[in-house]
């Protein structure tokens, strides 16, 4: 396939993903898991894509936008990664390192979008002084749409272009230990997506449940649907046991 | 709120919703944050509120003040915005008062919403999706369209909800314990679902082993650590991290680049592997 | 074995499953599960007699009698299907759609005997305005036995006099399709128990209980006799701390 | 109930819970219900409390008054009839009295033994009965006598208890917070039960299969639903005749009918099977 | 080995397990699967040690020392019986049976011990007189101990420098059935240690835990180490709860 | 206890834990129990707090009183009594109080310190190594030690708390719900633990069996129980001899004498074995 029609998906799917535009439709649309299975299909094995896609997801489930801040940009690393990963035909646990430092760098290009969106928002402070509709939803939706293209498409055609041979040079010189280091780092590095979450929940007497469900996959061998299942279970119980104080159950 | 014949149909109220929906997040600023997709999601209703041309400027200048919130559970909060300017238009009202519930709203709502919503739900369902992914199941893809589908119904139910009770109801729901039985409910969930999952995805193990001398047999470490507890060095690894955040502030890049450190020396000497 | 014998026995045993004589000694020998034993050893084959009586009684396992109504009859069903089965070699799922409506006939044999019992009922009122204790008794228990035995043991020796020839003539003339189809219906009809059951228990706020239940057999592989001693378990704390405010556990 | 010299032994109480065991249902008619078969268990203790013929004749009539409820905890009101006659014969009751009793805690005590014994007793020991016996284990036959033997015990013990209480400590029981914690512990027991109970017996599952045209192979639709949600069919079968029961009415031979002609066409179309 | 070196060497572990120095310390010392290895050790095969120690252990996990009060002495029965049991290549459960009697015995050994301490005691009470600071010391520990080394010492090095030789004659002549009566026995003597701490713990209400913990081993196949760790989680989600009145979970 | 600077440094209170900690036991007599070890402890401490003679002499001799606690938990009273001399030497208190609050508490703590800490902590730490050394694995040595090291550290932890809060809190925190909130937790974690290891550890199985006389085939009686309820035995074992000790006293020898006799039976027969 020729990189250039792997910069300009990427770089589509990285607008996309971060587009904002639904909310909730954006945000899956740009899951890495996801993107993965898109990737997947276009270098014809999606399953591998899946695998890559959940692979680098693992690292930004718990990942909060408090205040409009991204932190990290999943949706950035996935964009670069996952094509690397593909053209080079990388183990899963480089695709997580590569994608690392261009999830710290999605969190860069969100300032810029943030602030380029100050042209719009006093731009629509004149449509309101004018009474005028339209002109607030252009400056609401469709103004900053445009701008955040650019933005969001640019880098990741760009990097695109390049990615897979900068990577290439690099791996050939890497000594045998930093590629098994890079592995390790690349098992460990889900673990700060799952210590967020807990430190954002951040209620320390319930968490005995994390440990519940932690050593319910060690010792019972269920599998995290199951475990899906019976903590809806175990939490409705709290819920409607709480909600009909006086009742016994 | 009196049973009052209400001036918005359903209808016009679920467009507000759906402004809101589309654009809650696209100018997102520095400066004022939702404040421009607040007020196009108020316009439209707005307009017919006011078809005096004064009062609609002033009420979409009113609108694009500060704001910021959760979107999903925020919707609740366009539904209370057009009943409070259908009493305004009444006379009931002063724009103050509009502007004031809307500051003391967005607070508490985007604490629960991003908790409820993007720290579980998403985080609960994603999660779901990686493990059929790692499965080569393409079920995976099942999960994340289910998240976009969740935020929209939630987000009309609420946005319909507060346009009902309008501005008093509300604030009642937050002080009452439901919100807090559903907050903790959810945090049983959420909590148990990441022991699961980082169980199953957080992978860290020690190649070390020793020679017993009589026998020759090899043991290895790792062996004895399952014995004792299994996913010992998962659990340092997640509460380590745990630790660093609480305690040593959340520098992102900074711990990145010692895991990133610790796991080429420790695979240098062959500790991890 | 002669048709006759089978159609007295069959006979015998629904009386004795109907006759309500002891109350639950009545409902243990007409449980669908006992009847298949029997008929077992009778037909040479108590295991695969059991495994008929169980099939059956799940569809039953949530009727109850409240107010005297009887709203489907698994005794009587059970002494036609099980019998039929046996005599034409059926498997169990439509041994299973066989029995469904002869429960349902035996909602309405009910209705005779609690009519007929109105005569007992005033030849009692006789009896105690002469403080006949005796007269009390008979019309209280002895007669309206002898009738019901009247109306239990005919339709079913009729029904099994005729029914293996009926049955089989049937099952001849019909299309595959209506075979499987009947066999699909027989592992969907249990269903009816179960939902019974939960309607009648009418605790939304515990139908967690349930699903939990269920999933602990689908996703532990856990046996219901396990179940059982867990849910025990489960319900003897549940009762202890309820009445123990104060304490903690 | 003072703690005074009583008339009857423990036998004779005992005596007339064994006639209303026997007897309790064998002349159920619709007119009065289970009237006979309780002035039978009352008969032969009236007499040695009433020496006198016209008062024995009025209260065997007093008992054959309608009367209706479960047996097994129902034992209880035949212990605190004896009671009450007895007073009665002492002069500090009426015969109204008695009755009105009766009335008053037939109904709850229905409700409490039909939920307790019937529906739930009786479905855990033969749910039991059955999954041993579709194992092909005798081992199915202890359990039905357990639960006659249940009855038995269960009956005997409240009918002493109902006598040595009398007529006021039992109402005050029920009104206690015990029955009701009771009856939430069985209901939880049953509803885990009957959960464990269906996903074994309720059967429902689709042959329907495609073939990837790549590589040629067939993949199974049951398999699909099964790592997504195992026994969602099932669920779907029970759950879709608990929403027919609720909301369409308890008509049981339209259920059979419906479900029937469902299972065929779904043959026909090989959608099931 | 040595009849002489093995009596020594069990005495001085009788001493050191029984000598209370450090409290748990010494606990864990004279704790019969610790010397069980010990002894192991000593005849070179340490994991059959470990398991003899364990099975003695097993009889005492729930003795517990109220008021001053040994009511069983594990120590003393694994100083005879796991050395015996090595000579003589005895089976776990004979070995088991052994140890029961001198379980007993040394319940009278402590008392001797705390017979002798009076000495010390008043010693103590002229020295608090006098202001005698190091003299308080030497009566509280040292004087003590020094008594309860010939106290403990001695009969275990009798005892082992004839025990196995006896014990060798006993079993010889015992018919087959004793020998399996004894190892019955062996089986059912751990019932007493647990029946003790249930008793002890004496929470009627809590006993289906109890039952949650033997199921769970029976029918789910969890190992006791995961019995821990799921206990640990709902011991503490219980104290949290209770602790904080008012708050949900 | 008020915050004012306290005569006794961290290190000196620590000392008196470290004796107390060594010789708690040792010179346990049936006379007085541990006072000379509880005197012990105070001893060096004593002498800073009082540096006239006669008021150390008579210190010394106070704490060679009776006194009998649980060492652990109970070396929270070394605390307390090294604060209590503190403020006598102040002239705060009297002799009498202090002898007064250490017999007063010495009872309640003995009752939470067997508990948790010989019932509780001893049982499931030993527990966990009779299951690794039955399985051959060295990793059982790693619990004994574990005990060890829980009851220094908690001894030391406590007693520094007793020191600093003195004479007033701890009874307190007594009477509070905390400690009972504890023992009931330990509980749970306690019986969920023998419930455990006693489904392992017990072993009682019968070696009955017959033959079908049509088939020829053994049916075990071991096999059928097992279908039942798994472990029958095992518990009838358990629970007989807790009937035993609750019903007939704790009479241990005779008790162990019983056992040996039935198994020597039953072996004999073949019932067991
Ligand atoms: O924190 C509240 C809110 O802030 C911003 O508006 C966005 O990042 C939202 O995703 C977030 O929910
Ligand atoms: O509903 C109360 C009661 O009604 C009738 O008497 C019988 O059918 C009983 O089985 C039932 O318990
Ligand atoms: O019962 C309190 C206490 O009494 C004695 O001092 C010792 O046996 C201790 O082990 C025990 O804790």
């Amino acid at each position: 396939m020729s990189v250039l029609l792997i910069a300009v998906v990427s770089g589509l799917l990285y607008f996309l993903g971060t587009s904002r535009i639904g909310y909730g439709l954006s945000s899956a649309i740009g899951a890495p898991v996801t993107l993965g299975f898109v990737f997947g299909l276009m270098f014809g094995d999606p399953i591998k894509g899946l695998i890559l896609g959940a692979s680098i997801n693992l690292l930004y489930l718990g990942v909060v936008f408090t205040g409009g801040n991204v932190p990290s940009d999943g949706c950035l690393a996935a964009c670069i990664a996952i094509p690397v990963a593909f053209q080079l035909n990388l183990d899963v646990d480089t695709a997580v390192t590569i994608a690392v430092p261009f999830g710290i760098l999605g969190s860069f290009i969100d300032q810029i979008r943030r602030t380029s969106n100050l042209i719009w928002l006093h731009k629509a402070d004149d449509c309101a002084a004018k009474g005028d509709q339209k002109g607030i939803y252009w400056c609401a939706m469709i103004y900053p749409t445009i701008v955040a293209f650019a933005i969001r498409f640019i880098p990741v055609f760009v990097i695109n272009m390049f990615g897979a041979n900068v990577v290439q040079t690099i791996l050939t010189y890497l000594p045998q230990f930093i590629i098994t280091g890079l592995s390790v780092a690349g098992g460990i590095l889900p673990a700060i997506g799952f210590a967020v979450i807990i430190m954002s929940i951040g209620r320390k007497e319930l968490l005995p449940y994390f440990f519940m469900g932690f050593f319910a996959v060690k010792y019972l061998n269920v599998g995290t649907m199951a475990c899906a299942v019976f903590g809806i279970c175990i939490a409705a119980l709290m819920y409607f046991k709480s909600n009909k104080k006086g009742e016994v159950a | 709120m009196t049973e009052q014949k209400r001036l918005l149909s359903k209808k016009e109220v679920n467009q507000s919703h759906l402004i809101w929906y589309l654009a809650a997040e696209t100018n997102n600023s520095y400066e004022r944050l939702q404040a421009p997709s607040f007020c196009a999601a108020m316009a439209r209703n707005l307009r017919k509120i006011y078809p005096n041309d004064e009062d609609y400027k002033e009420a979409l200048q009113r609108h694009l003040e500060f704001y910021n919130t959760e979107g999903t559970i925020g919707s609740v909060v366009v539904g209370i915005a057009l009943a409070m300017e259908e009493e305004k238009a009444k006379g009931n009202l002063t724009g103050d008062v509009i502007t004031g519930i809307k500051l003391g709203l967005m607070g508490p709502i985007a604490g629960i919403g991003d908790t409820l919503i993007w720290g579980m739900s998403k985080a609960i369902l994603l999660g779901l999706a990686c493990t059929f992914a790692l499965q080569g199941s393409p079920i995976a893809l099942i999960f994340p369209p289910m998240f976009s589908i969740l935020i929209f119904v939630l987000g009309r139910y609420t946005c319909n909800l507060g346009y009902k009770l309008g501005s008093e109801a509300v604030p009642k729901l937050l002080k009452s314990g439901t919100m807090n039985t559903l907050i903790t409910a959810a945090s049983v969930l959420g909590l148990f679902m990441m022991g699961a999952l980082s169980a199953s995805y957080v992978k860290v193990a020690t190649p070390l082993n020793w020679v017993i001398s009589s026998t020759g047999a090899a043991i290895g470490l790792q062996a004895n650590l399952d014995a004792i507890l299994p996913g010992m060095l998962q659990l340092l690894a997640i509460f380590g991290i745990y630790w660093y955040f609480t305690h040593k502030g959340q520098n992102y890049i900074k711990l990145v680049l010692t895991i990133l450190l610790i796991s080429i020396v420790a695979a240098f000497f062959g500790i991890l592997g």
